[in-house]
């Protein structure tokens, strides 16, 4: 089989997959309170629409989208408004915040209603009808970064779109909540695919799928053979971090290179995540904001499997009633947003999921790497890791030292850690090209 | 003389005997110009040009008139007037002819009427009994020999920017040790030409 | 759950299993071969020397942080690097060496060329060879006073290292005194850590199995050398020696596989290593054929060190998507 | 015309300077020629015990590129010996230059460097006496000069084998370029 | 710097706080240059001690007359002159020494303690002031020079003004007579400076 993979860098970390690798979608059982951020996603926070005391409905609307860049946030239960005040949210920004009684039969009643309609037929819409739906279910990039959905379906009109890219690499260690998604419900992804096939209007796409996921691979293969869905193809790739990067699968599949500081649009790709897509299914044939998402909980828990969460769940009633609890909450060293390599830290584990919460990883002292920095011994190791072709620690002595003439390249950074996973002194590369990017960014505007 | 000893003599004047880490010469441009590789190249090139020009003029200064009419005790006094006003014309000539040139060389221009390397050079041109051709060369490549040690110190400099250096140490007392460990490497060319 | 042990840190959360200790001691590992073949053949004191080169590295270490008011004296003293450096300029001082000089040594390589300039990471050259250059410019008596390998015997003969013979005495009487195979295995005098290029090539098969180094500075440092006195040999071989006797005389062995590839002192990229590799090649060649010392390959490395910031400068990896 | 008054000035001050600097050379000028010339006879006598105070300096031309001064020391008409100023170009870092003397029956009285650019401590050896007092009273038919190493009769300075056979070589060609000017006197 | 210090203050300014080596960091060929031995470095400090304090004397006392435009050619003439001197009257009664100190010797002219004291003090000052000024900034710098070639000369020859300190046996590091060690030492020297500073500013605040 021909794998598909980027030309540099790139590391392969041992994947931990194999504790939450195949266990089926469950759900969580609902808490006693949600806490719902108005910045679930990349750009403007949504304006908030509700007040203390106000009750609420399954999906309805509790955030409006403020600008181009920002997306509509709704409520994931049924229940009443306790209060609304700014607090912390997963990644680590401060936002109004809705914090939700909950009603638990209005709640499971709501959830059976969008599942049990039929869905609605797709190819009977116009483009402009879907990406309405898009935008009012406020669906943003489920990757990680959160990009609102809709404003990447619409491109600029100087630019055409010719090939869709389904991110289905999950190339973060831990991570399995892509993989279980495209086993359990390969249906509706195709069907999510032929929405944004058809709202585009093109045919040509790719579904990414790293190769030590060969039943993924199989199943979409046999699915795709199977039915009508003319254009998608699967593109095995090879296992290697940061393989689901946007630009490194763009470059992967198509060997096609986003110029510097440019969006994948410039050179005629879109991407996007799996669990997206089928977020974009239930928003145009059922009508179902993104309420919830599917996360992985693994690591230093008694039971890691995949969880069908609702958005603003705390992070521990997630990891207590769905994984069985921490195996020592004494030795327990990291909660963490999303994967080991780019995933945030949390400060306090009862803090709401948000919508582009991929995982939820417990680290134990044993695994967590608590060397402290060293200084940079020039053995370019990541330089040789960078995806990039950066040199990840001219840049960080640049930020380290506050020199912002050196600092131009910082900006094509992906921070996807690489440069500090391999680093044999344990420096912050990330954390000082995050720095480096602060600098230069007050450099440039000053 | 022959193309095989021109060679030596620049070999030994560039290398063996350099100007800056050998002779100590032109220090105080070295300590005081190298922070940035930029501005060492554009200060070596102005060297280049003015030692390679005073010493021409400085010698048939000395062999047209202060040799024949014994006046050898003027030398100095001849020598660092002919440099300063020749620093003075340059500046004047390139900011009318040259005003790209002078744009990138003139803020070097005055610092060189200091700089000992110009008068050093023409001294010992002087004292070492040089033809004009030799001692043409012998500027020449004693300039480009104060570019290698400006520049090479001027990027070591540059990296020093990013060194966790004990404060006492930071400025110029780093830059003297950086200097005496480059000047140790230099002597590993000792030997190479025999002069 | 206790709240106050959670880490509140920047992503990524894990790292892998290379670390500083990892790569210093397999620099260490890679050095025992040539321990072990300088002592068989120049006897114990060779261990006195290296011990004392080492303590003593690790004493003025010590010492220095302490007067910096550093925190982790123990861990920095020994994170492998002053181990190292005290070992490789035990490698390059004669069998000979009284310890007084070797502590000289150590004190220059130290304190002078890495700790005034900040430490581990922060030095310009590379400490052993500046202890050694030093050394070798402040002590040249002791400093080359070599001696035969006797196996194990206390009371050597003096005798002349292959390339001191070639310098002073020409090529014949080298071809007279010295084959290629006793400088393969190591049974002629010289540093103590430098005769056997046998034992220097297993360490260095080592290091780059285990990918502490790579090929690219060695591989060009040799290239380059080989080269440049073939291109001699092959001109006159009646004068010049061949390219092979070049690459197992001296340091070239000990130079290209554990000295010019210190990381701290040699370019970032590959391109730049290669580069480097090159220049150290040429400039050792130069100084062998037609320079007054001996022996180059120092003076070539810590020459190369110094070029290391231009050399960065101008071999920038490509940015993907320029 | 201010201008024109400053450079009158600074023209003013350079004559002042000038004739100053005359009067200071008038006075000092016969000083530094007796002491070179003192140092000169020095460095004779230092090299040969029969050294009057006014030899005859003859630039004796010893092979066709080269001349070699030499200090001719006869008086009332008997030869006692000479001092040879030999410069060798086999130093280890250049041109070696020294006096040595050589009395009449052709062996060597003294050895001086006047100038060298040899290695300090090792090659600049040579001019203490441990070195050169090995050649006092040997001739040309009392010595092989040439190293031990190379099988002659010296002891080489140790570390610095080049320095060492650089001046055995010379002061031979010293001899030899002796015993010649005495064959063509 | 104020010229408003009174008398006691200008002859001691050279000393340590404005030291033209350490503090300053002016002059620095001639400190790196001659230094290999103490004798070297205090006769180099003395000529220029010399050329300071006369041309210190000179451009003080024609302050007057000496226009502003062409003051910095004047001020060469004038100092180039007393080198001139310097050279004569070294080769005429000190041949050792002007051997040693070779082209340093002429170069005192470009040496930037010389004219920058007159062109910062002796040309705004009154004569006496200049003299003294002259004579402290010129100890200061035959003091730098002193240490340096005194340092050297112990670790570099093992002796000191010339008397062997230490038995036949000792060997000194050659390195320190030799341009690494100028640099070397100097560079340690300044870092020490710079300590003594420190500590002094710490006790003072």
């Amino acid at each position: 089989m021909k794998l598909f993979t980027f030309p540099r860098g790139g590391v392969h970390p041992p994947d931990h997959k194999a504790p939450s690798a195949h266990q089926s979608i469950r759900l969580l059982p609902l808490p006693g309170q949600v806490a719902i951020a108005m910045n679930q996603h990349l750009g403007k926070p949504a304006k908030c629409l509700v007040k203390k005391g106000q009750d609420l409905t399954v999906g309805e609307k509790i955030g409006e989208a403020d600008g181009f860049i920002s997306a509509s946030v709704h409520s994931s239960v049924a229940g009443k408004v306790s209060r609304v005040d700014p607090a912390m949210t997963a990644v680590g920004t401060w936002a109004d915040t809705v914090f939700i009684d909950v009603d638990n039969e209005a709640t499971a009643a709501g959830y059976r209603a969008f599942t049990n309609q039929t869905p609605a037929d797709w190819r009977q819409m116009d483009s402009r009808e879907m990406i309405g739906k898009i935008q009012v279910a406020g669906i943003v990039g489920m990757g990680g970064a959160a990009f609102p959905t809709n404003v990447k379906l619409s491109p600029p009109p100087d630019k055409t779109i010719d090939t869709i890219l389904i991110n289905g690499a999950e190339c973060e260690p831990y991570l399995t909540a892509d993989h279980q998604l495209m086993l359990e419900r390969s249906a509706d992804l195709l069907a999510g695919i032929g929405i944004m096939q058809r709202i585009l209007g093109i045919e040509n796409t790719w579904i990414g799928i790293e190769a030590n996921k060969p039943d993924a691979i199989a199943v979409l293969e046999k699915l795709i053979t199977d039915g009508n869905h003319p254009g998608i193809r699967v593109a095995p790739l090879k296992t290697r971090y940061p393989q689901g990067g946007e630009k490194q699968l763009i470059t992967a599949v198509t060997g096609r290179v986003v110029p510097s500081g440019k969006l994948p649009f410039e050179v005629g790709c879109l991407v996007q995540n799996t669990g997206t897509a089928i977020a974009i299914y239930e928003a145009v044939c059922l009508d179902k904001p993104l309420i919830d998402r599917i996360t992985t909980i693994t690591g230093f828990v008694k039971q890691p499997g995949n969880f069908r969460i609702p958005i603003g769940v705390a992070f521990d009633h997630a990891i207590d009633s769905g994984a069985g609890g921490f195996i020592d909450a004494g030795r327990v060293r990291a909660v963490i947003n999303g994967g080991p390599m780019m995933g945030k830290t949390v400060r306090t584990i009862d803090i709401g999921t948000m919508k582009g919460t991929s995982g939820i990883l417990v680290l134990a002292d044993t695994d967590y790497n608590t060397k402290p920095e060293g200084p940079c011994i020039r053995c370019g190791r990541c330089i040789d890791g960078c995806p990039m072709g950066l040199m990840p620690t001219s840049l960080a002595l640049h930020a380290e030292f506050n020199k912002s003439a050196g600092l131009k390249d910082v900006m094509d950074c992906i921070e996807c850690g690489t440069c500090s996973y391999v680093c044999p002194t344990h420096r912050q590369l990330v954390h000082w090209l995050r720095i480096g990017k602060t600098i230069f960014r007050n450099a440039d505007r000053s | 003389m022959t193309f095989g000893y021109m060679i030596m003599l620049a070999i030994y004047a560039m290398l063996i005997n350099n100007v800056v880490l050998m002779q100590f010469l032109g220090i105080c441009p070295f300590l005081g110009v190298s922070k940035k590789v930029g501005t060492a190249v554009g200060m070596g090139a102005a060297v280049i040009f003015v030692m390679t020009l005073a010493n021409a003029i400085t010698w048939l200064i000395y062999k047209l008139v202060l040799f024949p009419f014994k006046l050898e005790f003027l030398t100095t006094i001849a020598f660092i007037l002919v440099i300063a006003s020749l620093v003075q014309f340059v500046e004047i000539f390139m900011k009318k002819m040259m005003p790209p040139l002078y744009q990138s060389l003139g803020i070097y221009l005055p610092l060189i009427t200091t700089n000992c390397a110009i008068l050093g050079a023409a001294i010992l041109a002087i004292q070492k009994d040089y033809t004009f051709f030799e001692s043409i060369i012998y500027a020449v490549a004693t300039s480009v020999g104060f570019v290698i040690a400006i520049v090479l110190f001027a990027s070591l400099r540059e990296r020093l920017e990013f060194a966790r250096i004990p404060t006492i140490f930071q400025g110029a007392a780093i830059s003297l040790i950086t200097a005496s460990i480059l000047s140790m490497a230099f002597m590993g060319f000792a030997g190479l030409v025999k002069m | 759950m206790n709240m106050k042990r959670i880490v509140i840190a920047s992503s990524p959360h894990i790292h892998s299993e290379d670390t500083l200790h990892r790569v210093m001691y397999d620099v260490v590992i890679a050095l025992i071969p040539a321990m072990i073949i300088s002592t068989v053949f120049f006897g114990l004191r060779v261990l006195a020397v290296m011990g004392i080169a080492v303590i003593s590295a690790v004493l003025f270490e010590a010492g220095f942080l302490k007067l910096a008011g550093h925190d982790r004296i123990r861990s920095t003293a020994f994170d492998g690097s002053a181990i190292i450096a005290g070992l490789l300029l035990a490698f390059n001082v004669p069998p000979t060496c009284p310890f007084w000089i070797v502590i000289i040594g150590s004190f220059i390589a130290i304190v002078v060329t890495k700790h005034t300039f900040g430490g581990l990471g922060y030095n310009l050259f590379n400490p052993a060879l500046v202890g050694r250059i030093f050394l070798l410019i402040s002590f040249p008596v002791q400093m080359t006073a070599w001696t035969k390998p006797t196996f194990w015997k206390a009371d050597a003969l003096s005798g002349a290292t292959p390339l001191g013979v070639l310098k002073t005495e020409g090529l014949a009487a080298v071809q007279d005194m010295f084959s290629i195979q006793s400088n393969f295995i190591g049974t002629i005098p010289g540093c103590l850590g430098e005769i056997s290029a046998a034992a220097l090539l297993i360490g260095a098969g080592y290091l780059l199995v285990r990918k502490v180094i790579s090929w690219h500075i060695p591989v060009f440092f040799l290239g380059t050398l080989a080269v440049f006195t073939g291109l001699f040999w092959l001109i006159d071989s009646g004068t010049y020696a061949n390219p092979l006797f070049h690459i197992v005389s001296g340091g070239a062995i000990l130079g290209a596989f554990f000295m010019a590839t210190d990381m701290v002192t040699s370019p970032l990229t590959r391109n730049g290593q290669m580069i480097f590799g090159f220049g150290c090649g040429l400039l050792t060649g130069i100084i062998r054929l037609f320079g007054g010392y001996p022996e180059g390959v120092a003076f070539a490395i810590l020459l190369m060190n110094a070029t290391v910031p231009l050399i960065d400068r101008y071999t920038e990896v490509k940015k993907v998507g320029l | 015309m201010k201008g024109f008054k400053d450079v009158i000035i600074l023209i003013l001050i350079s004559t002042i300077s000038g004739f100053c600097l005359s009067l200071v050379y008038a006075k000092t000028q016969a000083k530094i020629e007796a002491v070179k010339q003192e140092s000169v006879r020095t460095a004779l006598k230092n090299v040969a015990d029969f050294m009057t105070d006014d030899p005859k300096k003859v630039d004796f031309e010893f092979s066709e590129t080269e001349t070699i001064p030499i200090y001719d020391v006869t008086i009332n008409g008997e030869h006692l010996g000479a001092a040879l100023e030999i410069t060798t170009p086999e130093g280890f870092s250049g041109n070696i230059v020294f006096l040595m003397g050589v009395n009449q029956r052709g062996e060597i009285t003294g050895f001086q460097i006047l100038d060298a650019k040899e290695t300090p401590g090792l090659g600049t050896k040579a001019a203490d006496k441990a070195f050169w007092g090995q050649f006092v009273g040997r001739s040309l038919d009392t010595m092989t000069f040439k190293v031990k190493k190379d099988g002659g009769d010296v002891d080489a300075i140790t570390a610095s084998t080049i320095t060492s056979r650089a001046v055995t070589h010379a002061l031979e060609k010293g001899l030899k370029a002796y015993q010649a000017y005495r064959g063509g006197a | 710097m104020s010229t408003k210090n009174s008398i006691g203050t200008v002859l001691t300014e050279g000393l340590w706080r404005s030291n033209p080596v350490l503090i300053l960091l002016l002059g620095m060929c001639p400190t790196l240059g001659v230094t290999s031995s103490a004798i070297n470095g205090i006769g180099m400090g003395l000529a220029t001690t010399f050329v300071l304090i006369m041309s210190n004397l000179v451009v003080s006392a024609m302050r007057g007359i000496i226009p502003k435009k062409m003051r910095i050619p004047c001020f060469i003439v004038i100092i180039a002159s007393f080198v001139t001197i310097v050279e004569m009257l070294t080769q005429a009664f000190t041949p050792a020494l002007y051997k040693a100190l070779g082209v340093f010797i002429p170069l005192i002219v470009v040496n930037c303690i010389v004219l920058g004291r007159s062109e910062a003090f002796a040309y705004k000052n009154s004569v006496f002031r200049s003299l003294l000024d002259g004579i402290g900034m010129g100890i200061g710098f035959t003091l730098a020079l002193g240490i340096m070639g005194t340092i050297r000369e112990i670790l570099g020859n093992g002796s000191i003004l010339g008397n062997p300190l230490f038995g036949e046996h000792f060997s000194p590091m050659l390195i320190m007579i030799m341009p690494p060690g100028a640099f070397l030492t100097l560079g340690y020297l300044l870092g020490l400076a710079n300590y003594i500073n420190r500590m002094r500013a710490r006790k003072g605040a």
